[in-house]
């Protein structure tokens, strides 16, 4: 035992599957679901760890949809990465957790993801909070 | 029974030599019921069945293949030809009987559904179509010879009395008369006085001492008895210590073909002890087919001990007079095909022998696909004796002939007398211009005497 | 307490609306739901009332609650689980003794129909079930009791699923899995030695979250979890297509990370998440480690050959001398029938 | 216990038990009828040489025979060729083999023994088709034939099943298979699934019959 050696164990052997079915299936859905948001005002998602999703897919969905303009990263229990894509009202969303390992991954359709609007509740609480500071910095100020 | 005898008188003038064409056949022989019959049959098969029939009759997949060599399949497209078909009754007997399962299968009572009706229907399988050629056993995937299982067949018909009217006949007057032609011993010996004068050969008969006795098939006695003469033409050129015996001069052997174990003992006992009585060292089988598996690879079981000589078909013994320089042919360079008797050839071994005569007599031989495994004439087995198995004989000689004509070749010759008879009767109906000739015959017309 | 929403008693630990948001979101992917059941899991939570779940440890090793407490980093089904809804865990609560087995009458009493029994471990039949007791309450006895008033029971781990180690061969105490005892409510069962944590968490977060357990396998095991083979899920698979594997533990094969077939691996005829959730946030999983799946989210594990016989290799009992006597005896009633056929033919041949 | 397990375990050893010992029980029920001494001079003295090489020879037809017979010898050859492959070729199945008598080789990628496979099938219900059709094959063949056939068949389309998840969860079409396989041993020493080793005995001993007479083989 003593002169045993420390192997290496490649731990991702498989190669690229070779096609981007997924991808142009995704796209399909994708442009079904951005037409109820308009033509209906009903949002959708698509959940990307629910499908057979590779390097292939991922590479022509970010070509097809493009950068757009609105990048958010939400720090809550982990952080979140919210980002608009080229195409307006498709959002891409990661979810990860507290140690950095991706959660969710979710193409969201609608026009602001909900995780970015401010909860009416934590608004009040925030409407008194800034009371009390106005109040503590009234007092303080005379 | 005899009335069957006294009823058939032998036809010797026609192109094939038998018993008279029937008025009314007997196919069934001796009184018995039909129960009995069956029961005989039955047991008789498995009685002697070895570890080689078994292990044949254990191996058959049903793969149909063997359909395909046979010539009455392949001329008829009658699937009843298929030569395993041909035992299918018998695997009955054989399984209840003498297989491995046997006891289980008596003790369910898997009964065989064999009736004396359906053995009388397979009576024209194993007789009338099957010459037991055995070009089913070169097919075979499992290597089974069937045409060994056929004449173990023959032997449980015979004895539930279910031969054939003519081939019952003829081997009834063998045993009776020592021919089955009615070349009786006085027949031969007048054939032979005849030859000799006619031929101006010396033709020795039944010398006390000979060191080779030679041995004739009625066929050749009754239908070609230049035989005679050449026999004693070639052996008298070889200076050979030579003599033909009335008592032991009939090679063919009725009692193998029609399926009677003890007739078939009879009959080569018969050359066996002439054989001894005059101290040959060797016995010569004449051209016939079926002389040479009787006697030559029977012969020896039936003494129970082996033969105090060795048996030899006259082509091996015309093969090794050449190769030991004592006989001298003339060229003799003619364009020849060569038929392969079943018996000698594919199932006896003698395929070379042949083919070295013929080498020496400088022909010009083109042969029939592989040697040794040609069609067979349609005649062997008995069934050139059969009459109302002509028509499917006539229907296979026409697969013979289409075998000969391809090779183009001017003579066609072989070393069988019944092979022979069986040409000249299907010449004669087809009025084909191919004339069978004589292996020996030739030969003998060819030696350089000095 | 008691009266509080799930969602109240998370923002009062710090989580916020939009933590939990993303905590729905991320459940209903992991659970294999459409995206769409992110709003009902939050709309249910918003609404239900604290969840209780009391858990039971028996005839076990505690590795399926060490497990547990192996996730790395609290997870908010982790928080609704133990810190929120778990009311009784000898290993892991504080109380012990007698105050302890009061906690357990306390919860049972007060949400009587209502709560979630959990079960790790199985129970021992010998000695009348007293091979294990806890204050002096045998395991049978405790688990009748308890499970009387459950809404619904989740085993945890393979040996109150199926009745994993304990009830291996020979079986010293006479062990059976929770199903053997208990008929009347649904279970669920979460097999594994141990379960992959988050399996184990996500299940009763599941539960606690719609009111009723998720759809199972014909094992009783949740299908999001245990719905594939790990062979087909193995990114291993693709070696074993092509004819690659490793023939030793150290070998060419071994090295390149080929398949582990020959090597014993059980992934074809498991059902677990290993290869897809893995082991350790993520990190790594047996067959990714090198080894091959032991199968032990399957029902006998233990008893189903060696771990390192190949999957198409027979469970032989003692195969050389049944086969030897097969071989003897065939032989001897050959013979038999070959010396009775000749004997038959004798006398048919003295017959004539 | 499970179908599997079932399968894997009693269900595999009894049947492999019946199979020996009908292997047993057959051969030597024949092999020990009574054998007559030849007492004819042999033309040829070495005839186990002779069964040996009719035992290799008669596993390709001659050219005599090739032509009439073209459909059979197709189909013949394909099925037994593909059937070795599936058996022999697929590393599960050596693995099998290997556990039971300790020998093992080389495999061919699973992938190609399914395609191997697939074809296997196909060309055994051809040749069902062809038996239950042409007039010879229809006339001769009886029940063993058949349920030879389907016993043969079975670990074929089972195994396959059991490959492409086709029906049924993996291990309950694993164990089917596995169970097929135990009915395929279990009738192999009774039925005509024996020529696979009556072959060489009943090969052999034609082979040696003839060389002894010189005869053709």
């Amino acid at each position: 035992m003593s002169d045993s050696k420390p192997i290496d164990i490649p731990v991702l052997a498989l190669g690229p599957r070779g096609d981007d079915m997924t991808g142009r299936a995704i796209l399909r859905q994708l442009e079904e679901l951005l037409a109820a948001l308009v033509e209906r005002d009903e949002p959708g998602s698509i959940d990307l760890r629910s499908l057979p999703f590779g390097p292939e897919d991922r590479q022509l969905l970010e070509e097809a949809l493009g950068e757009g303009e609105v990048e958010a990263e939400v720090e809550s229990m982990g952080p979140s990465r919210v980002r608009e894509t080229g195409i307006p009202g498709i959002w891409w969303v990661t979810h990860y957790g507290s140690d950095q390992q991706p959660l969710a991954e979710l193409l969201e359709v609608t026009y602001c993801p909900e995780i970015l609007i401010t909860p009416s509740d934590a608004a009040k609480e925030g409407l008194s909070a800034l009371r009390a500071r106005l109040f503590e910095s009234d007092h303080m100020g005379r | 029974m005899s009335e069957i005898v006294d009823n058939n008188p032998l036809d010797l003038t026609g192109t094939r030599i038998s018993v008279q064409k029937p008025e009314v056949r007997y196919d069934v022989q001796g009184e018995m019921p039909d129960e009995e019959r069956v029961r005989i049959a039955m047991r008789s098969f498995v009685k002697d069945f070895g570890a080689h029939s078994a292990i044949y009759m254990e191996s058959c997949i049903h793969c149909g293949m063997c359909a395909e060599a046979c010539h009455y399949y392949v001329q008829t497209g009658d699937p009843k030809y298929t030569p395993i078909w041909k035992l299918e009754l018998f695997k009955q007997a054989y399984k209840r009987e003498a297989g491995p399962f046997a006891f289980v299968y008596r003790l369910f009572d898997l009964k065989s559904a064999v009736t004396a009706q359906q053995l009388q229907q397979w009576q024209e399988l194993i007789y009338d179509s099957c010459t037991m050629c055995g070009r089913c056993t070169m097919i075979c995937p499992m290597g089974i010879d069937i045409a060994a299982l056929v004449s173990q067949a023959r032997h449980a018909m015979f004895e539930a009395g279910l031969v054939p009217h003519e081939l019952w006949a003829v081997a009834e007057r063998a045993e009776r008369e020592g021919s089955p032609l009615g070349a009786t011993a006085s027949t031969f010996a007048d054939r032979c006085e005849w030859m000799a004068d006619e031929h101006e050969v010396e033709v020795p008969v039944d010398k006390e001492r000979a060191d080779v006795l030679v041995t004739i098939s009625s066929i050749e006695i009754m239908k070609y008895p230049n035989t005679i003469a050449d026999f004693a033409k070639v052996l008298n050129h070889m200076g050979v210590d030579w003599t033909f015996r009335t008592d032991g001069y009939e090679a063919t052997n009725f009692g193998l073909l029609s399926g009677n174990a003890a007739w078939q003992k009879d009959m080569s006992m018969k050359m066996i002890k002439a054989a001894i009585a005059c101290g040959a060292k060797t016995l010569i089988l004449p051209e016939c087919g079926h002389a040479y598996g009787a006697l030559r690879w029977q012969g020896a079981n039936l003494y129970g001990k082996p033969l105090p000589f060795e048996v030899l078909h006259i082509s091996e013994y015309l093969a090794r007079g050449i190769k030991e320089g004592k006989i001298r042919l003339r060229q003799w360079p003619e364009s020849v095909t060569f038929h392969d008797p079943c018996q000698v050839s594919r199932r006896g071994g003698a395929t070379a022998a042949p083919r070295e005569v013929m080498r020496a007599l400088g022909v010009k031989l083109t042969e029939m696909g592989e040697p040794g495994l040609n069609w067979c004439c349609g005649g062997g087995g008995g069934v050139v004796t059969i009459h109302r198995a002509d028509e499917l004989r006539y229907k296979t000689f026409e697969l013979k002939m289409k075998q000969v004509e391809a090779t183009k070749a001017e003579h066609l010759v072989s070393s069988c007398s019944n092979c022979r008879q069986t040409f000249d009767d299907g010449q004669a109906h087809f009025q084909w211009d191919k004339t069978m000739e004589s292996l020996l015959e030739i030969v003998a017309a060819n030696l350089i005497n000095t | 307490m008691r009266d509080k929403t799930v969602l109240e008693l998370l923002q009062a630990r710090g989580v916020s609306r939009r933590g939990f948001l993303k905590f729905c979101a991320t459940t209903a992917s992991l659970l294999a739901l459409p995206p769409s059941a992110a709003a009902a899991i939050a709309e249910t939570l918003g609404k239900t009332r604290r969840p209780s779940v009391i858990w039971l440890s028996f005839q076990e090793c505690t590795g399926c609650t060490e497990s547990l407490t192996r996730a790395h980093l609290p997870t908010i089904e982790s928080l609704i689980f133990d810190a929120i809804s778990l009311d009784y865990h000898h290993t892991l609560q504080a109380a012990s003794g007698s105050a302890a087995e009061a906690a357990r009458e306390e919860a049972m009493k007060a949400a009587w129909g209502q709560y979630v029994l959990v079960v790790d471990g199985s129970i021992p039949l010998g000695e009348q079930g007293y091979y294990s007791a806890i204050a002096g309450v045998s395991n049978l006895e405790m688990l009748k009791e308890t499970a009387a008033g459950a809404a619904a029971i989740i085993n945890m781990g393979t040996c109150a699923a199926y009745g994993g180690i304990p009830q291996a061969n020979p079986n010293p105490t006479g062990a059976v899995p929770v199903s053997a005892i208990i008929k009347d409510k649904p279970i669920v069962n979460v097999p594994g030695c141990p379960p992959i944590p988050v399996v184990m968490t996500s299940v009763v977060a599941h539960y606690l979250t719609f009111g009723a357990v998720p759809e199972l396998d014909h094992l009783g095991r949740p299908k999001s979890f245990y719905g594939d083979t790990i062979h087909d899920r193995c990114y291993r698979r693709p070696f074993y297509d092509q004819g690659k594997f490793a023939t030793s533990f150290d070998d060419e094969g071994a090295r390149n990370g080929w398949c582990l077939y020959q090597l014993g691996c059980k992934g074809p005829t498991t059902y677990n998440a290993c290869a897809t959730v893995k082991w350790n946030d993520g990190t790594s999983f047996p067959i990714q480690s090198g080894h091959g799946c032991i199968g032990c989210s399957e029902p006998n594990f233990w008893d189903k050959g060696s771990f390192y016989q190949p999957l198409s290799a027979g469970i032989w009992g003692d195969r050389q001398a049944t086969l030897g006597t097969a071989a003897v005896a065939g032989a001897a009633v050959g013979a038999v029938a070959a010396a009775s056929t000749r004997i038959r033919q004798q006398h048919a041949s003295e017959e004539k | 216990m499970d179908l599997i397990d079932f399968a894997r375990g009693p269900a595999l050893q009894w049947s492999l038990a019946l199979f020996i010992f009908g292997i047993a029980w057959r051969l030597i029920g024949v092999l020990l009828l009574h054998r007559k001494v030849d007492h004819s001079l042999p033309r040829h003295q070495d005839t186990t040489m002779g069964g040996v090489r009719l035992i290799f020879s008669r596993m390709w037809p001659k050219p005599e025979f090739r032509q009439s017979n073209a459909v059979h010898y197709a189909l013949s050859y394909t099925f037994h060729i593909g059937l070795f492959i599936v058996i022999f070729l697929f590393r599960p199945h050596m693995l099998f083999i290997r556990d039971l008598t300790g020998l093992s080789w080389p495999t061919l990628p699973s992938g190609f023994v399914y395609v191997i496979g697939a074809m296997t099938l196909a060309t055994l219900v051809a040749m069902l088709v062809r038996r239950m059709s042409h007039p010879v094959l229809k006339m001769i063949s009886n029940f063993d034939d058949y349920f030879s056939w389907a016993v043969t068949a079975l670990p074929v389309a089972t195994g396959l099943l059991a490959v492409s998840h086709l029906g049924a969860r993996y291990e309950t079409l694993l164990a089917l298979h596995i169970l097929s396989v135990c009915l395929l041993l279990v009738w192999f020493p009774f039925g005509k699934l024996m020529h696979a080793t009556l072959f060489v005995i009943s090969r052999g001993t034609t082979g040696a019959l003839f060389e002894r007479k010189g005869a053709s083989t």
